[in-house]
């Protein structure tokens, strides 16, 4: 300390006592969360179909076997979700951003910017797939691609870019009209307040849904395996357990995605912890 | 109304660049609907004219037949009880606000009118607010340095050098690296000035800008106005600071039921005043020690 | 989304041949034309067939129309053939249908031989259920994983003439309420499963017709699953698989037997090929030889299991 | 007006000017937009596929037949939507406000709501619905449900609470810390506080990913179809389309809902905007 | 520290009930480290009593050693530069912020003292903010009527009756259900002040209180304090208005380097400051022209 100050008793009293009263509250609350969790382990592991339960979930020596090709898949998952991913963030910012327009002057803007999200909300992922990745190569036109795989991606990045959209939009109206006051007192136009000032903060306060989506997104690209061209982690979980009738493969694929969004989530909540305040908890 | 009604004029320009040509000789345009001889309220002298401006919230009519001019190089004082409309007004100048009726004129040229790039203007009319209104997710030399960089397309090395200027010149450059967040009320108040004179506006809109400063820095401040004057700034300023009117002021405007009540020298206001509402705010305000 | 399934439904065609016992002699009860199913109606045509004698002749073969160098196939000279993934025995073995091993991939290889192509001019790929009933073009020649024949799939499909005829039977495990059952009033009160797309499904509405709406599986292991651990009674499904389903998959099955068929007409699985097809009659023509010569009754007894089942009345 | 208040006509003028524009904008976007949408369509018509195309994903009357059994399916993942839902905004909510404790004494409360929004939320729904759905029942436990649908609905509350107590945690950290520091002065406790004024100001701002949650977890409740107990839309228009190997049962699926997310949508925005400042735009 | 450190006592019970039983006999508890007489700060008069506080965030020190006196039924003014630290003071005392060293008593208890209930504290002390703080999702009303419904279960009639009243004294009842963000930043400080006070708070914090407010009515404000203070309220009101101080506090208290740099009487700080930091604060002050 630059001023050479050193606790009083009293204050090192008043410490003592917090940790004490902390460890105490802290030892509590693990010892309870632990045994309830060994109770309800024990429970399970004493029934009398826990020995099939765990020879179709846990088979530990099979899940090591079927590990690399399921990992093998999730690397696909994990490529497919980083392409989609850019273009979903692209197109729902300015999805986002053609709803925040004002004035009957962009009435079509908004109306269009509202029919898409209203449309491809709705509709079930599987449809979307279905038509661009079955419906537009049985077009036949020469100049369409007619990759399922193109297909696919398109069906995901049109689906998941109406759920993005949302997400920033509540970020954009959580951003408070004086923000954009001053901005725009600053000679900023709408554009550059947006980007600026508006989105900014719109975006690092919705930074836990935006990663529910991109999680979910992550695992939805295992859905492009129904137009059968590619094989990723799922689907080879399915085909391991179709082979052997157990389940232990889409348990190796869970804990396998489960790993996967762990980081991600810790990146996230370290970039939004670094920027601005933390909200939560306030007052002791 | 009937004074305005009778002959007017527009621009079909938009208002100019951020450089302050004094107002340029414009064609007289006829309207659509009406045509007549430009009455740019006379212009030439007075920087900014209001002329019978009417501003409504829905039912509740805040300005009413508001006309206002404030001279080139002059500082005129806006006072008024709370809820009289100065902030409205203020916001009304900067296009923040769609006026209701009225025109506002800027180096003579119609701002209100609806083909004038509201942008432009508001790039050479700097504002301090009320509440400050910093943007929380950047450093103070951010906020500072964003309207430079991003509107008048200054580089960000000149930029931070006039920003890291300014913050010396309101005694915060040690703070230029912190969020506003982590500021006293008196400091965000002062980065929010900085931030508006860093733009080198032709005109200045402040509102309650010593309200959250310290005395200490509201003597500052004043030197800093006072300051500004000299380099040829003009200035509308709101204030619940009779001192701060009756020193600095060229000109105070008294605001009452969304008009001009009265306005004169401070020295007409404040030991002669006529008009029976500045007469009893003005003494409630004596009664209050505070003149 | 659905895994590839055995065969449809479709309100007109939709009952088991109603062979005493398919799996004991399944020459006999082949029950197919001659004639091209390529025609807007296929159900027509094999109903046109006396539907439970054997024939005599498969005219289309030894056509040099049909011979490798003239078949437009996707890829020249070679014969390009689908199944889904993962597929299931007792249709194929380990999931490797180049192997030639289980019925499917048997009969795969011998309308392949039939048509003049090598084994090493056959070629494999994996085409997923959805993938391959959709209108889109077709990269395969023919795909063969159970698809029942139907005039409306026909629509959208080409088929072959059938190279199998279906019965459906009820599978459950020793000590349930239906282990004992006699009659297909005994099935009544019981909670069937079925895999989805499948004619099995329409098998437990038309002719079980249960109090219970029947359970509907993804895929059949996720029915057996359901009835291992009892949450229901039974699963309908193709008698081959029934027998696989007991013998291999489930630790006690039983299977209680075979329903009857509610129409005169028998059920048949066909080659899956595009729409328009210009080897759809050369295929056809094969398959017609392979059972006139024998080999598909020889196959179906090498593949899939012997035993009979009692029919429920 | 109650102050006798008539247009000026400079201000008339400007009113007419700015109608004019704003007429002729619309109507220059509203054309484009309609060109742009007709000639799409017309190049789809005329492709060579196209009837074949039509027939497999639009056949009218194929879809008014189907119609009545998908609409049927569909009230049942509306009612399983409503009951899952309640229960999924309570469990959520208590876990985003448990991930808001601040301290050391909550650190294995913050630590168990951690772990369960990083489970839930990574595992894929297949595989919680299996592992219960098939799982639970084969234990062979009296006293547990056997119901594969309670099972299926207890799988969904697990998965969608992980994903909307993330939504409600962005919510709350968005609340400026000053609200709370100004309802603690007036003697609210931490449970008052975020009862009164945080938590009704994090909703309010997260209403539309709460509603991205509520639309794809009305589509998901079809995944309970798995386990073999419910007739849901999709399952409908799957079983349907299986026989006939036309697509138009998924279409109309589709349809239905998006019929049914539109007005969900304009209630939620409606009821966003009632409270509290519209947000987005700003100034002119 | 070292007074302190010697001789120091601690409170094994909770502050009580919002009701205010002036500083009852507690029984002094011997600490787990140290024991010693209790030293209350001779309690009694002063229903406030701060001791050696130290508040820093990160390696920013705020307050250094500060110790402070409030006595019952008086008024007293806290000012100083901006950033010396007066509205983190008052934070302290609301227990809004934890203090890293020192001791604060209300009524004689330590209720710094980590076994006191923080809520039941903060229900006896009313603070209003620099800024509103006003629940934007909330009427006007119900922001006043929150607290005594939800922490006094007073039941919504009465609330409301009471919050209507109160908001009839601060002459804002026309706008009892509007929104905050309807209001004029006025209006916005009286609703805030109506929100503190009608808590029936033991003592009032404020800060800045008249910064946003109009001189017209800083005069009913002025009044309204003066007439709490009848009432038997006790306050400590950071400002910077020193007609303010001078004319309402009975004692000012001079914040400089995190500590009390001089207090005494409105008379003895402006009319003869000993403290050179006073003074110079005060010249500068007076340059100002705000004396
Ligand atoms: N966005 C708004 N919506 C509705 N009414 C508003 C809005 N903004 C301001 N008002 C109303 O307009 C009137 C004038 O407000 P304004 O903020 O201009 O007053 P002021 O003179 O600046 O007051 P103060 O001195 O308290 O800042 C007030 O009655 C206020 O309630
Ligand atoms: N949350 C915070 N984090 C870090 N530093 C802070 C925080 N709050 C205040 N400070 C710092 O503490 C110092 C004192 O701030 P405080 O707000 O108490 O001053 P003040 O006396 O009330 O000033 P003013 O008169 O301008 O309101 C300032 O230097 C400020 O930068
Ligand atoms: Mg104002
Ligand atoms: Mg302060």
């Amino acid at each position: 300390m630059p001023d050479g100050w050193t606790p009083s008793p009293i204050e090192r009293e008043r410490l003592a006592y917090r940790r004490t009263r902390t460890r105490r509250s802290a030892l509590i609350a693990a010892t309870s969360t632990i045994v309830l969790l060994a109770v309800g382990i024990l429970v399970v592991i004493n029934t009398p179909g826990w020995p099939q339960f765990r020879d179709s979930f846990f088979d530990i020596k099979y899940g090591w076997q079927v590990l690399p090709q399921i990992a093998e898949g999730l690397w696909l998952n994990v490529r497919l979700m980083v392409v989609c991913e850019i273009v979903i963030l692209a197109l729902a910012m300015a999805i986002a951003l053609a709803r925040t327009l004002r004035g009957p002057v962009f009435f079509p803007v908004r109306a269009a910017a509202i029919a898409y999200t209203d449309l491809f909300r709705g509709l079930p992922l599987i449809l979307v797939l279905y038509m661009l990745g079955f419906g537009m190569p049985s077009l036949r036109v020469s100049w369409l691609p007619s990759s399922a795989l193109f297909w696919g991606c398109v069906a995901l990045v049109l689906s998941y870019s109406a759920y993005v959209a949302e997400v920033f939009r509540a970020g954009i109206e959580s951003v408070h009209p004086s923000q954009r006051a001053a901005a725009r007192s600053l000679g900023l136009s709408h554009g550059q307040t947006m980007r600026h000032v508006v989105v900014p903060q719109a975006v690092r306060r919705v930074l836990p849904p935006l990663l529910n989506d991109l999680v979910s997104l992550q695992k939805d690209t295992g859905l492009i395996s129904v137009l059968g061209v590619i094989y990723d982690a799922v689907l080879n979980a399915r085909i391991e357990t179709a082979a052997t009738f157990n389940y232990t493969p889409y348990v190796v694929a869970g804990l396998l995605f489960v790993l996967l969004t762990i980081p991600m989530t810790r990146f996230t909540d370290w970039v939004a912890r670094r920027q601005g305040w933390t909200g939560a908890g306030g007052a002791p | 109304m009937s004074e305005v009604g009778g002959s007017q004029g527009r621009r079909r320009e938009a208002a100019g660049p951020a450089s302050g040509v004094p107002s340029e000789q414009l064609d007289t345009v006829s309207g659509a609907n009406e045509s007549g001889t430009v009455s740019d309220g006379g212009a030439g002298a007075a920087l900014l004219r209001i002329s019978h401006l009417r501003k409504a919230y829905g039912s509740n009519v805040v300005l009413r037949d508001l006309s206002l001019d404030v001279p080139d190089h002059q500082c005129v004082a806006l006072i008024g009880a709370s809820g009289s409309g100065k902030s409205t007004l203020l916001r009304c100048i900067n296009l923040l606000e769609v006026v209701e009726d009225g025109q506002v004129f800027l180096q003579g040229k119609d701002i209100t009118d609806p083909r004038v790039d509201g942008d432009t203007v508001r790039t050479t009319v700097g504002i301090v607010f009320q509440s400050f209104n910093l943007f929380p997710h950047m450093t103070v030399l951010d906020n500072i340095t964003l309207a430079p960089r991003r509107v008048h397309r200054v580089g960000r090395r000149a930029a931070e050098a006039d920003g890291m200027a300014m913050l010396e010149r309101v005694g915060l450059a040690d703070k230029a690296s912190a969020k506003p967040d982590e500021l006293s009320g008196g400091q965000q108040q002062r980065v929010a000035i900085a931030r508006a004179l860093v733009g080198k506006p032709l005109l200045m809109l402040f509102d309650e800008v010593t309200s959250a400063l310290d005395p200490e820095l509201v003597g500052e401040v004043l030197d800093l106005l006072a300051e500004l004057r000299e380099d040829g700034m003009t200035m509308l300023v709101a204030t619940h600071e009779m001192s701060f009117a009756r020193q600095v002021a060229d000109r105070v405007v008294f605001l009452a039921d969304g008009e001009v009540a009265e306005e004169g020298s401070p020295q007409q206001i404040f030991d002669g005043p006529t008009d029976p509402r500045t007469q009893r705010f003005l003494r409630r305000i004596l009664d209050g020690g505070r003149l | 989304s659905s895994t590839g399934s055995t065969g449809g439904s479709g309100s007109p065609s939709n009952s088991a041949s109603n062979s005493a016992s398919v799996g004991g002699s399944s020459s006999a009860s082949v029950g197919s034309s001659s004639t091209s199913p390529s025609s807007e109606s296929p159900s027509e045509s094999t109903s046109g067939g006396s539907s439970s004698e054997s024939i005599s002749n498969g005219p289309s073969t030894g056509t040099t129309a049909c011979s490798p160098a003239d078949l437009k196939t996707k890829k020249p000279g070679t014969l390009t053939i689908a199944t889904d993934q993962p597929v299931y025995e007792p249709w194929f073995v380990d999931n490797d249908p180049a192997n030639g091993k289980g019925f499917e991939g048997a009969v795969a290889y011998a309308v392949a031989q039939q048509l003049g192509y090598s084994k090493d001019q056959v070629t494999w790929m994996r085409a997923s259920f959805d993938s391959v009933i959709s209108p889109a073009p077709k990269e395969f020649d023919f795909d063969i994983n159970e698809f029942s024949i139907t005039s409306q799939r026909a629509k959208v499909v080409d088929f072959s003439s059938g190279y199998y005829d279906v019965a459906q039977a009820v599978v459950t495990t020793k000590g349930s309420k239906i282990a004992g059952a006699k009659s297909l009033a005994d099935l009544k009160n019981a909670t069937l499963g079925a895999q989805i797309g499948t004619t099995s499904l329409n098998a437990i509405n038309n002719i079980i017709k249960p109090s219970v709406k029947p359970a509907v599986f993804t895929t059949n292991d996720d029915a057996v699953k359901a009835l291992q651990n009892g949450q229901i009674d039974g699963v309908v499904t193709d008698l081959p698989t029934a027998f696989y389903m007991s013998g291999a998959q489930l630790d006690n099955g039983v299977i209680v037997g075979q329903l009857p068929a509610d129409t005169g007409q028998p059920e048949q699985f066909g080659l899956l090929i595009e729409k328009g097809s210009p080897i759809t009659s050369c295929v056809s023509g094969a398959v017609d030889a392979l059972r006139a010569d024998g080999t598909l009754a020889k196959l179906a007894e090498q593949w899939l299991a012997q035993a009979g089942a009692p029919e429920l009345k």
